[in-house]
């Protein structure tokens, strides 16, 4: 059976620079309000002590994709190996697959007037490649990983990020650990 | 020779000339662009007479705002670039810029200096179709019509493909922005020399 | 009537091109010239090309590149993975080149505005901008009798090497006004050059090796994001990593322990743990007997001065903590201190430094790889430096250079006399919005006869210039890079043709030259020709040769090379100090003012009426005025935020987001407010850059006050930019 | 979130199509006294609004012309059942009026046409129940769709046949005041829910309770209408066409304005509080 992959966004080393994001649109050259991937901050009081966290997100290749099964025109088809694709000539911009996203992936390019979205460089893992974003990230923060083998310290959801059972993302997480703080303002 | 070519080759004549005069008012150079701008009101008066009288320093202004359109060194207001109003941030050398050279090179042209000067520049362009229109009036006196029909087929493909895809919104944001008589003039004399070969075009299907 | 078609029929397409040639018939109104257009030569190439590039910015990292260029346009940017410092990645910055390279706001051509500040510009051409500089430049020298009144300010916009031309093309018209010192670092240089003789750091990837890392003031997360990986690697080895800042930072965010330090204090907290660490006799006699001086001096003056509990009121850390950080420091070995930049721009940074690196002589962590105190590296900056030295013409009047301090350019050009600076050179640099007190750059501006400005984009300084001049970036000029950091050297190959009429800052030298020795034959001596390539290997140096062991620059075209040897600073105890010793007393210190020991320096103080001390770091997607005004850049984020602690927040009842003024007796800003725990209660942060089209220039509240170091090494003393105390209210 | 004009107007002019085809069959079945020219123009009102319905639809596409497409994934795509469910009804409309103009067998049609047209209206609605938007992830659009049919569907029969000289029932009017009452009282209650909820649902219901649109919906599309009705009931001057058209475009108003703040009322689950 072919192996399963999806993402591993470890918050822990994530030092929320950025870099992975531009990685991605200075692979794919894009237009600037479409971003594939997002840094989110986290709220900075979700791991106990007050710190500055991050999550990248890019599309976490659910295991049954809300988009896939909204979308009227069968645009969106998913991979033996787990990746949820996007056909561009199939879609008619109907944006119901934006709706149904529960991560808000899939945005709608004015210029195609059409939905896109990230495809874990689909063509370059196929060439043996690290997506853009994986080998563009300084802190080798993000990985790609098959989601069968349990990573440890790898869970399914981040404080802040929607509820994993409505599609079963293949996106795993490792919590960042904040250190001990001697604060002036307690 | 029988007349319907001869009205060809002097409306083609007309056309060209024209064409000339925007490709000198868009390379750049402030005093060609003022000549070609006159020049133009006489092919295509813009009869409001009003905007017609210019003094000394409306034309300093003239000036500056035909640098603040076209030129810079600030955000320019209308830029000259088919990429500006073909993709969302006017990123001059990207897909619709390489759409442009590819056509050029069709018809066997390159921008000299290739990779400098990004080859969807209005001036460029509009030396482009000035070179199409040459070759078809040279084949015309040759009388081999059948490769002028090329060269006009090729001229009308470009402009459809490129020109008019664009400049209408240019011409949008000069009037928008522009001020001056002389500016605003030259974009409205354009917008309605195109807006003719336009309707020159569809007259054509069925003439062609 | 059938004219006898002269050219054989062919088919259309192909045929094109060969009639293109003879397309000019004379005689015929359809005569056609070519100017922008011509006959197309090579057939389409869109087979991709990789170029080695390096990015020349003001910044630790200074990543190699592998830029991927198709058909002559660069499709797209890559980290080079030859370099083991930044392993194949850029950051967000690097990866957004495409769109400064191909950004739409670029200047395209030389132009001159009619009115400085009017916003009225005119196209010129190169040579009537080298006329125009030319003229003036010669008519300042014979008003004035020498081009002292030519003042150059350049400094961080470009760090390639090649770029030291421009000094050389001041230097090759005579002597002139140079914009001496660094806004950036230079207290911290001086301090070190008292302790140690100059400033040496271990090679960044030696981190892994520490036991123990206290990043003091420093937040390489934003500033040198490579480091953190190291910084992580070393933590997973166990090494325990200290972050001592006011600012709970992206870094102090990864730290085993975060200190919460009051801001400017950090002086006392080094001296408080140096006199645990000689109470219960955890330094290093023996290290200290054999390679430093004045140790006898330091430790009474910690006996007779110091005490623990002074040190907790000072920084507002409690006494036991300071203990458990002094044993901690001094029992685990190696302890590896890194001093950050922001840590040392106060009116007592120079001296808060020296504090710190005393600690470092104190434990004996100097000189071992994993220890020592890291503050940044000149080693691998030893080039010729061709472009730079050139000869002053023979007639040039004045004695020689005249210095004035960068950190002060605006009163000092006012206050210039005999001569008083009438023409600006601005390179490199964006003083409209870097400079402290703008409204004094502004004036001095104002009084100029000519301002030139060479820049990529319209900054507010291009806005107070007369002549801009359209400059390339990286890839569109070759050069040669290093870094004040990690020992890489990385070759920028030229990889695509400057855009538009944009020019290199040599080449720029070069025909100024030219039409300088037009005018008056002898007034210039810059060479006016050469081969870009050939300038580039012109700087390589015997030395710089055997420090990277390569014999020719051309090997950098196979990609980056790491330096061979002495990565591991002060390894042989050997330092450049008046005494070849560690200077814990340092006579040199004294002669420049200061106390010749580390002792500690009282902070500035906030006042009733301005109780808030805004720190004002650098932003993470900018370096400086530079980014930030990309689109892309500006997707991610494009609005500037004042974060304010939420007691502080609730006294002024400001919510999130609302909008706040934060305002002093020099000036005042408008931004949102982001209410935060990761500031401390007497602190508010405001990121310093330049957003496109936003009124926003936090340099508007901030003081040209001096900070206490800089002079020796770098010709004028450093600004006290986190010195500003500023009040808040809601608008 | 997505206050498209295009899937507002197309919403409410099926819902209302598929209410007045069910009101013109139940007359017609019960009543029995509708004259075939009668009969006629009113099923013709009907298929044009529910042609102008699909037509505005397309108005929301990216590719309108490649809207056909959109039926292909009916297996799990609530949108291709909605586009097949109401093309048929579309088809059936045509059918249906082709009867009235021919006289034909129009029993069988209207019963499959009002089945069908029951069928749409919830498959409507389906489509916008998501877990991805907890103001949208409840039985809400398909009951506040189903009432927009039997209020504006019998008003906009009403209005066409009093354009005929029929003279209406008032039981017609009493299905009409049930619905809107129903839809007004639900409504509010479906307001208090969401409030109460808390976080994500609660800010939906306080946008919405705080915007104007609501409380304009609330007059124009209830209040008023309700006043009207009753005043007719009580005058019996149910047969002047002036109020039927009076209270027809009210409501009809009320609903385009109600639809508009089900599309704004759309708040997402935020992502790490974005």
């Amino acid at each position: 059976m072919a192996k399963k992959i999806g993402f591993l966004v470890n918050s822990d080393r994530c030092i929320g620079c950025h870099a992975c994001e531009l990685a991605c649109k200075n692979e794919y050259q894009q237009e600037p309000e479409i971003r594939w991937r997002k840094v989110y901050p986290l709220k900075e009081d979700s791991f106990g002590r007050v710190a500055r966290g991050f999550a990248s997100l890019a599309c976490n290749h659910c295991e049954d994709p809300a988009c896939l099964k909204a979308c009227p025109v069968i645009a969106y088809t998913k991979r033996e190996d787990g990746i949820v694709m996007h056909s561009k000539e199939r879609c008619i911009g109907c944006k119901n697959c934006m709706l149904a996203c529960p991560y808000k992936v899939p945005e709608f390019n004015k210029k195609t007037k059409k939905v896109e979205k990230c495809h874990m460089c689909a063509m370059r893992q196929d060439k043996g490649e690290k997506p853009a974003c994986v080998a563009g990230c300084p802190m080798e923060a993000i990985s790609v990983i098959d989601i069968a083998d349990d990573v440890a310290g790898a869970e399914r959801s981040l404080p802040g990020f929607p509820n994993a059972a409505i599609t079963n993302p293949t996106t795993r997480f490792i919590k960042p650990v904040v250190g001990r703080q001697v604060r002036r303002d307690a | 020779m029988s007349n319907r070519t001869f009205d060809r080759r002097t409306d083609l004549a007309k056309r060209y000339s024209l064409y000339s005069l925007f490709k000198q008012y868009y390379q750049g150079d402030w005093e060609l662009a003022r000549k070609a701008a006159t020049a133009i009101q006489q092919y295509e008066p813009v009869n409001d007479n009003l905007s017609s009288q210019q003094d000394q320093n409306l034309d300093a202004a003239a000036l500056f705002e035909y640098n603040r359109l076209f030129v810079g060194p600030g955000k320019l207001l209308a830029p000259p670039y088919e990429s500006a109003y073909r993709n969302a941030q006017g990123l001059v050398m990207q897909e619709e810029t390489l759409l442009v050279r590819q056509f050029y090179l069709q018809a066997g042209i390159e921008v000299s200096n290739k990779n400098a000067i990004p080859d969807d520049h209005l001036g460029l362009e509009f030396e482009f179709i000035c070179y199409l229109l040459s070759r078809e009036g040279e084949r015309l006196q040759a009388d081999d019509s059948s490769t002028a029909n090329r060269y006009a087929a090729l001229y009308q493909e470009f402009c459809q493909q490129h020109i008019l895809s664009w400049v209408y919104q240019h011409c949008d944001d000069i009037l928008a922005h522009g001020k001056t008589g002389l500016c605003r003039d030259t974009a409205i004399s354009l917008v309605r020399f195109l807006q003719r070969e336009e309707a020159n075009f569809l007259s054509k299907e069925e003439f062609v | 009537m059938k004219q006898k078609s002269v050219v054989s029929r062919r088919t259309f397409l192909k045929g094109a091109a060969a009639t293109v040639a003879t397309v000019s018939f004379g005689g015929t109104f359809f005569d056609f010239l070519f100017s922008g257009l011509s006959p197309a030569v090579a057939a389409e190439t869109n087979i991709a090309e990789l170029f080695r590039s390096a990015c020349p910015r003001n910044c630790y990292d200074t990543c190699a590149i592998l830029s991927t260029v198709q058909d002559g346009v660069l499709k797209k940017v890559e980290g080079d993975p030859a370099s083991t410092y930044t392993r194949g990645t850029l950051c967000a910055k690097g990866f957004s080149y495409t769109r400064s390279v191909y950004s739409p706001d670029r200047i395209k051509y030389p132009m001159r505005q009619i009115g400085r500040g009017s916003g009225n510009w005119q196209r010129i051409s190169w040579d009537e901008a080298y006329t125009e500089i030319a003229q003036n430049m010669l008519r300042l020298k014979r008003e004035y009798g020498s081009t002292l009144p030519i003042c150059l300010n350049k400094y961080s916009g470009n760090f390639d090497i090649m770029h030291y031309g421009i000094e050389g093309m001041l230097t090759s018209i005579g002597n002139t006004t140079r914009a001496t010192g660094t806004p950036c670092w230079p207290a911290g240089i001086d301090a070190q050059t008292f302790d140690f003789g100059t400033i040496v750091c271990n090679d960044p990837e030696d981190i892994v090796n520490s036991k123990y890392l206290i990043i003091w003031g420093a937040n390489p997360a934003w500033c040198s994001v490579h480091s953190m990986y190291f910084v992580k690697e070393a933590q997973q080895r166990g090494c325990k990593i200290v972050v001592i800042d006011p600012i709970l930072t992206q870094t102090a965010s990864k730290a085993d322990l975060y200190i919460q330090i009051k801001s400017s204090t950090d002086g006392a907290l080094a001296l408080g743990m140096a006199r645990y660490i000689l109470d219960h006799n955890l330094y290093d006699g023996e290290w200290l007997a054999k390679n430093s001086k004045g140790a006898e001096e330091f430790f009474s003056y910690l006996k007779n001065n110091i005490t623990l509990e002074w040190a907790a009121e000072k920084t507002g850390i409690p006494k036991h903590i300071i203990e458990m950080l002094a044993r901690e420091y001094a029992t685990t070995k190696p302890a590896n201190i890194w001093i950050g930049y922001g840590m040392q721009r106060h009116t007592n940074g120079g001296q808060n430094v020296r504090a710190i690196d005393a600690l470092a002589a104190v434990t004996g962590n100097i000189g071992k790889s994993g220890g020592g105190a890291q503050y940044a590296q000149l080693e691998t900056w030893g080039f010729k430096y061709h472009a730079m030295s050139q000869t002053k013409p023979v007639n040039s009047g004045g004695k020689e250079d005249r210095a004035i301090n960068i950190n002060n350019f605006g009163a000092e050009v006012l206050n210039a006399q005999d001569p008083p600076i009438k023409m600006l050179w601005i390179a490199c640099r964006g003083p409209m919005t870097q400079d402290p007190e703008t409204a004094v750059v502004k004036k001095a501006f104002e009084g100029m006869d000519l301002v030139v400005t060479a820049d990529l984009f319209m900054t507010p300084t291009v806005e107070m210039s007369d002549i801009v001049l359209p400059v390339t970036t990286a890839f569109e000029t070759p050069g040669v890079n290093v870094s004040y950091w990690h020992y890489w050297m990385s070759l920028n190959e030229q990889a695509i043709k400057p855009m538009y009429e944009s020019k290199n800052d040599i080449t720029i030298a070069m025909e100024l030259s030219a039409k300088l020795n037009e005018l008056k034959q002898g007034s210039c001596t810059f060479p006016t020709s050469g081969d870009l390539q050939e300038w580039v290997g012109k700087e390589f140096s015997e030395g710089i040769y055997k420090q990277f062991g390569i014999q020719d620059w051309k090997e950098l075209k196979k990609g980056p090379v790491k330096a061979k040897g002495s990565l591991i600073a002060w390894q042989d105890n050997k330092f450049r100090t008046p005494s070849g010793k560690y200077e814990l007393w340092s006579a040199e210190a004294e002669k420049y003012g200061h106390f010749p020991l580390p002792v500690y320096v009282e902070e500035m103080q906030s006042t009733e009426q301005y109780p808030l001390r805004c720190i004002t770091p650098h932003w993470k997607l900018s370096i400086h005025s530079q980014f930030q005004n990309l689109d892309w850049m500006a997707a991610v984020n494009n609005e500037p935020h004042i974060e304010i602690h939420p007691k502080v927040a609730a006294k002024y009842h400001i919510k999130d987001n609302d909008a706040v003024k934060m305002f002093n007796d020099i000036g005042y800003i408008t931004l949102p407010a982001k209410i935060t725990e990761t500031v401390s209660p007497d602190v508010v942060a405001v990121y310093e850059t330049w957003y496109k089209n936003k009124n926003f220039n936090v340099n508007y509240t901030v003081k040209a006050i001096p900070a206490d170091m800089g002079k020796k090494a770098t010709g004028a003393p450093g600004i006290a930019f986190h010195d500003n105390f500023v009040a808040i209210q809601k608008v | 979130m997505m206050g498209e004009w295009a899937l507002v107007l197309f919403t409410v002019l099926s819902q209302m199509a598929a209410g007045a085809f069910i009101t013109l069959w139940v007359l017609d079945t019960v009543k029995g006294n509708i004259k075939e020219a009668t009969g006629t123009f009113v099923s013709q009102g009907i298929v044009l609004a529910m042609g102008l319905g699909l037509l505005t639809s397309l108005g929301h596409l990216g590719h309108p012309l490649e809207a056909y497409r959109a039926s292909a994934h009916f297996g799990t795509s609530w949108l291709s059942r909605e586009v097949i469910v109401f093309g048929l009804f579309f088809f059936l409309t045509v059918v249906y009026y082709w009867q009235w103009r021919t006289g034909g067998a129009r029993r069988l049609v209207g019963i499959i046409g009002s089945l069908v047209a029951l069928l749409a209206v919830p498959t409507s609605g389906m489509v916008y129940v998501l877990a991805a938007i907890p103001a949208w992830n409840n039985f809400g659009p398909i009951f506040f769709f189903l009432l927009t049919a039997f209020t504006l569907g019998p008003l906009y029969t009403a209005v066409l046949l009093t354009l005929e000289q029929y003279s209406l029932e008032k039981s017609l009017f009493q299905v009409v005041i049930a619905a809107l009452a129903c839809s007004c009282m639900s409504y509010v209650l479906y307001l208090s829910v969401l409030i109460s909820a808390g976080d994500v649902a609660a800010l939906t219901g306080w946008n919405t309770m705080l915007s104007i649109t609501f409380w304009l919906r609330l007059f124009i599309g209830w209040i008023a209408p309700l006043g009207i009705l009753g005043y007719i009931l009580a005058q019996q001057q149910w047969h002047s066409s002036r109020y039927v058209i009076l209270t027809f475009a009210l409501v009809l108003i009320g609903e385009l304005l109600g639809r508009e703040l089900f599309y704004a009322s759309a708040v997402a689950l935020t992502m790490f509080g974005l």
